[in-house]
C-alpha cells in the first residue's frame, strides 16, 4: 500500500485536522472531531447533516457551508459514523426548524442513524438516497445503494432549506430528487483501505468492474475493459432504461470521478456520456464534472443523471459556498 | 462472577484482534473490506475500559461493554453487536442461571433481528448466533455449541446474500463466508474456552 | 494501460469537447480546438493567455474566465502547443491591450512561444515559471522546471490583468509572483501517457521519487516511502532553505494533487506541511488543498509555498470565477 | 530531383514510423515520453503533404515540410526539426551540388543552435548533426557518414545532458542515448538509404 500517510490509525483526524485549517473560512471542527460543521450557524433554519464513511471526499465534509450541509459526520473509512456523533452533530447546528439527516442506503448507515433518532429529543426527518441501478432492487430487499446521486440531493435540499423550506418540506423535496436520480459506476482499478493495507479486489489488466460500489463492492460483472463510448452507452442505457419514460425531459449529468481518475478522463467521458443522453432525447441542461464522491484511490468513474423542474433545477443553480462546490455568487 | 466477566472480555478482544485481518479479508470478498477493523477498533475500546467494567455486575458490564460498541464501531456491526451486548446485559438479571442466560441470549438474538430487519438464512451473523442460542436453550453442551457455531459460519458459504453489503452482489455473494458469521464464531469460541478452562 | 478513452489520438479532442460543454457558461473552444476562451471577451485588458502540454488539467484550461485567463492553448499530452495556436489564441482575445503569455519554464515551452513572438503582430510579454526547487539549478543552464506554482502566477496577474494593470505591470508583478514562489514534488506511482501505453517509469511497492516534475520527470532521488510528515519535512525544507530568508512572512500554502491521489491524503499533507511552516516561523493566511496541475493519473503531490505581500495577498482574494477555481464572487 | 525528394519524404516518415515507440521508450527514461509520438504526427503531417509537396522545388518543399513540424510537432523537438527543415530549404537553392547541400545543412545546424541555445556536447540532437554536418562538408563517403552518425548517437549515452528535459535529471541522465540524437539517425540514416539506391 502506497499512501501520503504518518500511520493508518491517524489517518482521519491528520486529514480533518488539514481540511478545516484550509478551509477555517468554512467549517469548523466540532468536539472530539466528531463532525465538522459551518463556521457561521444559522438559525431558524432546517439544519441539513449527512453523514457517512470516510474515504469519499468530498463527499460530506467538502459540502458543508452556504446553501448545503450544516453539518457532517465523517466515520472510519467506509464505516458509518456512530450515533453518537449525528447526535452531537444535531445538537450544535439545530437552528430550531428541526433536522433532516440525508442518510445513503446501507444498512450501517441506517442503523446507525435510526439509533441516533430514537435517542434524539427534537423532531429529526431522514432522506435516504438509494441511486445505484448497477444492482437490480427487485431481488435483493436491502435496495439500492446510495452512492454519487447524494451529492445532487445534498445541493437541491441545501438550497431549499436556505431558501427557508420548512422540514418536511425538505424532506418531501429531498425524496423526490432521490427518486429522480439513477447513477451508475465503472472501476478500472480498486481502492485500497488504509487498515486493509491491499487492495480490495483485483482486477486484470484488461478488465473492469461494470456497476461497481463506491466502497469496492462488486458491480454487475467483471468484463474486458471497452472503449469509453461503450462505457458511456452502457451506463446511460441502464440509467435510462431505469428511468422507463424519459423522453424530452431535462437532467443534470454528474460525471463522478472515482479518486484516480484523471480530469482529462472525465471530460471525455462526460463527452460520451452527454452524446448517449443527446440521442436518448434527453436534453443536458446543466452538468457537474468532478471528483464529487469517491472511493480513495480508485480509478474509474460514475455517472448519475438526475431529471430536473423548474424548482429543482432553479435550487440546483441557487447560491453555493462550500469548500468543494462554489457556484451563484 | 466478575472475575469470569473481566477474562471473557479479555479473551475476547485477544482473539479479535488476533483474526481481524481474517475478517477483513472475508469482508474484502464480498463487502467493504472494513469487518476486521471495525471489530478491532470496538473491542479494544471496550478492553480500555476493563477496569471499570470489572466493578459492575455482570448485566451492567455487558451493557456498557454493548453502548461502546454503538458509539465505536459504526458500519453494520456497530449497532448489531451493540444490541446484542446491551439486550444480553439488560436481560441477563442479578445472577443468571443456564436457563436465564439462554433466555437472555434469545432476548438480545430477537433485537439484533428488530434492529437489523433480518432473518436466517440471509447471510449474516444470525447464521450463527439463532442455531448457537437454540442449542443453548435445548441444553446442548458446549462442545456440541462449539461444533454447531463453526458449522454455522460454515452453512453461510454457499448463501446468497439478502441482507448486508453482500446483498448487493446478488448471485456472486454466494460462495464467500459471511464476515459477521464468522466473527460471531469467533466471539462465542473464546467465551467457550473460557467457560471450559474454568469448569 | 487503463484509460477511459476511446482512441489515443482522440483523447485530446474528446476530452476538449467534454470540458467546454460542461462549462459552456465560461468558456468556448477555438476555431480547430486550437485554444479555450472566455466566451465573453473583454475589451481593454490585458489578454492574459496560456498554455502547455495536456495532461496536467485543470491547468491550463480550467483556469480560464474572469479573474484569471483569458485564453489557453492545449499542446498534445506533455508537450508545448505550437506557434499557431498562440497566435490564434492572441488574434482572438486580444483586447487592445496587448497580450501576455504565461510559460512554463521548458525548453519546447518557450522555444513555441518564442516562434510564435517573432511571428506576432502587436506587443507581447512573456512571464516564464520555474519553481520548482527539485533541482539545482546553478548546474544545468535550462534552468529550473515550472510547476505548480504557475497556478499562483495565474491567479494573482489574472486578477491584476481584470483590475486594469497594464502590460508592464502584469509583467512585472508575473516576475515578481514567480520569485516569491517555490514548489516540490513527490511521487508515488508514475504517470502513464496515452501514446506511450505504458507507465513513463516504475517504482517498487516500497519506494517513492522525491522531487518529481510533473511529467513524470524523475526527481532528486529514488528513496523508500517513508511517512507523510518526513516527506514533508523535507519538501518544506526544501523549499525553505531555498527561500533563504522567510521568518516572519505571510505565505500560500499550496497542496496540490497529481491526479491519482485522493483529497483525503492532499489535505492530510496540508496538515503536516502547515505544521511544519508554523516551525519555520512562516504564517500560511492562504491555501488551496487539490489537483490543480496533475500529472494524468500520477499519484502523489506537489507543495507550492508562495510568500505574499499586501498586493499580492489582495489580488489572491479578487474575484475569480473559472472552471477549476472560483471564489469571492 | 523532385522525384527523390518525394522518396526521401516517404522513406523517413516511414523509419519515424516505425521507430515511434523507441523514440518514446528513449525519452521516457530522461524525458516525458513523448518524443516518438510527437515525430510521427510531424512526419504524417509532412507526408499528408506529399502531392503538394512533389509539385514544388526542393527548397520550397523543405521550407513547407519545416513549417508543417512546427505547425503540428510542439515540444522541443517541433521547433528544432522545423527551423532545419526551413533553414535547409531555404539556403538549398534552385539546383545545389553536393558542397551546396553541405552548405544548406550546416546553416540549417546552425539555426538549430540558435533557437535551441545550445551546442555540441550537451545531449541532444546536435550531437548527431553537428558531426554529419563536418563530414559532409569535408566529402566523406555516404557509408563513413552512416558510421558517424550512429557512433554520434551511441555516444550521447555517456553525456551529462546540460540541454533539453533530460538536463533536469543531472547526473541521472548519463547511461541512456539522447532522444533526439536517435531519430537524428533514423532520419539521416533514411536519407542514405535512398541516396544509395539511387547512386
Ligand atoms: N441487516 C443485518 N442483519 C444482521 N446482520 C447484518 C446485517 N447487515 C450486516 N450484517 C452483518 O454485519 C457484517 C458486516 O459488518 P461490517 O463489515 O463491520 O459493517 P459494514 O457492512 O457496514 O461495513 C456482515 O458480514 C453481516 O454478518
Ligand atoms: N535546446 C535544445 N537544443 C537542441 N536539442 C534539444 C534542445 N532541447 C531538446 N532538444 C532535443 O529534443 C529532444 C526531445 O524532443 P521531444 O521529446 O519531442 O520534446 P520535449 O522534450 O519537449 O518533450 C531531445 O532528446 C533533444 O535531442
Ligand atoms: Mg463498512
Ligand atoms: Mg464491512
Ligand atoms: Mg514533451
Ligand atoms: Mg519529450
Amino acid at each position: 500500500m502506497k499512501k501520503l500517510i504518518n500511520a493508518v490509525d491517524t489517518v482521519l483526524s491528520e486529514s480533518l485536522a488539514g481540511f478545516v485549517r484550509a478551509h477555517a473560512d468554512i467549517v469548523t471542527l466540532g468536539d472530539e472531531g466528531k463532525f465538522v460543521r459551518r463556521r457561521f450557524p444559522v438559525r431558524g433554519k432546517v439544519a441539513l447533516i449527512s453523514g457517512g464513511g470516510s474515504g469519499h471526499e468530498p463527499l460530506h465534509a467538502g459540502f458543508v457551508g452556504h446553501g448545503m450541509l450544516d453539518a457532517a459526520c465523517p466515520g472510519q473509512v467506509f464505516t458509518s459514523p456512530t450515533p453518537d456523533q449525528m447526535l452531537a452533530a444535531a445538537e450544535t447546528v439545530d437552528g430550531g426548524a428541526g433536522v433532516l439527516y440525508i442518510v445513503k442506503n446501507y444498512e450501517g448507515d441506517v442503523m446507525n442513524f435510526e439509533m441516533a433518532a430514537e435517542m434524539a429529543s427534537g423532531p429529526v426527518a431522514r432522506i435516504l438516497t438509494d441511486d445505484d441501478v448497477a444492482v437490480e432492487s427487485s431481488t435483493w430487499s436491502t435496495g439500492r445503494r446510495g452512492v454519487a446521486g447524494t451529492m445532487v440531493v445534498e445541493k437541491i435540499v441545501g438550497a431549499a432549506a436556505e431558501a427557508g423550506y420548512d422540514l418536511d418540506a425538505c424532506k418531501a423535496l429531498g425524496d423526490r430528487v432521490n427518486q429522480a436520480t439513477r447513477s451508475m459506476g465503472v472501476a478500472l482499478t480498486s481502492c485500497t483501505v488504509p487498515a486493509a493495507g491491499k487492495p480490495t479486489f483485483t482486477l486484470g489488466e484488461n478488465e473492469m468492474e461494470m456497476g461497481v460500489g463506491i466502497h469496492g463492492e462488486p458491480g454487475r460483472r467483471r468484463v474486458p475493459l471497452t472503449p469509453a463510448a461503450e462505457i458511456a452507452a452502457e451506463m446511460i442505457g441502464a440509467i435510462v432504461h431505469d428511468f422507463g419514460d424519459f423522453a424530452g425531459s431535462d437532467v443534470l449529468l454528474l460525471v463522478n470521478g472515482f479518486g484516480g481518475t484523471p480530469a482529462m478522463e472525465l471530460y471525455l467521458m462526460f463527452d460520451n456520456a452527454a452524446r448517449m443522453l443527446d440521442k436518448h432525447g434527453l436534453r443536458v441542461a446543466r452538468s457537474a464534472v468532478g471528483n464529487y464522491v469517491t472511493s480513495l484511490d480508485m480509478a474509474g468513474c460514475s455517472l448519475t443523471v438526475t431529471k430536473l423542474d423548474t424548482e429543482t433545477a432553479r435550487l440546483w443553480d441557487a447560491r453555493v459556498h462550500t469548500a468543494a462546490l462554489r457556484w451563484g455568487m | 462472577m466478575q472475575d469470569t466477566m473481566d477474562r471473557l472480555f479479555e479473551t475476547v478482544t485477544a482473539r479479535i484482534v488476533a483474526a481481524a485481518e481474517e475478517l477483513t479479508e472475508l469482508d474484502s470478498a464480498i463487502g467493504d473490506g472494513d469487518h476486521g477493523s471495525n471489530m478491532k477498533r470496538g473491542m479494544e475500546a471496550v478492553a480500555a475500559d476493563r477496569a471499570k467494567l470489572a466493578a459492575l455486575a455482570p448485566g451492567e458490564a455487558l451493557k456498557t461493554a454493548g453502548m461502546t460498541l454503538v458509539m465505536k464501531v459504526g458500519g453494520a456491526s456497530g449497532p448489531l453487536y451493540g444490541t446484542l451486548f446491551m439486550t444480553l446485559g439488560k436481560e441477563l438479571g442479578a445472577a443468571p442461571d443456564r436457563a436465564g442466560v439462554a433466555r437472555a441470549f434469545a432476548a438480545a438474538i430477537d433485537a439484533v433481528k428488530a434492529r437489523g430487519k433480518s432473518e436466517t438464512g440471509q447471510k449474516t451473523m444470525l447464521d450463527v448466533l439463532v442455531p448457537v442460542s437454540a442449542a443453548l436453550s435445548s441444553g446442548a453442551s458446549l462442545a456440541e455449541i462449539r461444533e454447531i457455531a463453526s458449522k454455522s459460519a460454515a452453512a453461510t458459504v454457499p448463501m446468497l446474500a439478502i441482507r448486508g453489503r453482500a446483498s448487493f452482489l446478488g448471485e456472486r455473494s454466494i460462495g464467500h463466508m459471511d464476515p459477521g458469521a464468522r466473527s460471531s464464531v469467533i466471539m462465542i469460541e473464546a467465551v467457550l474456552d473460557v467457560l471450559e478452562t474454568k469448569a
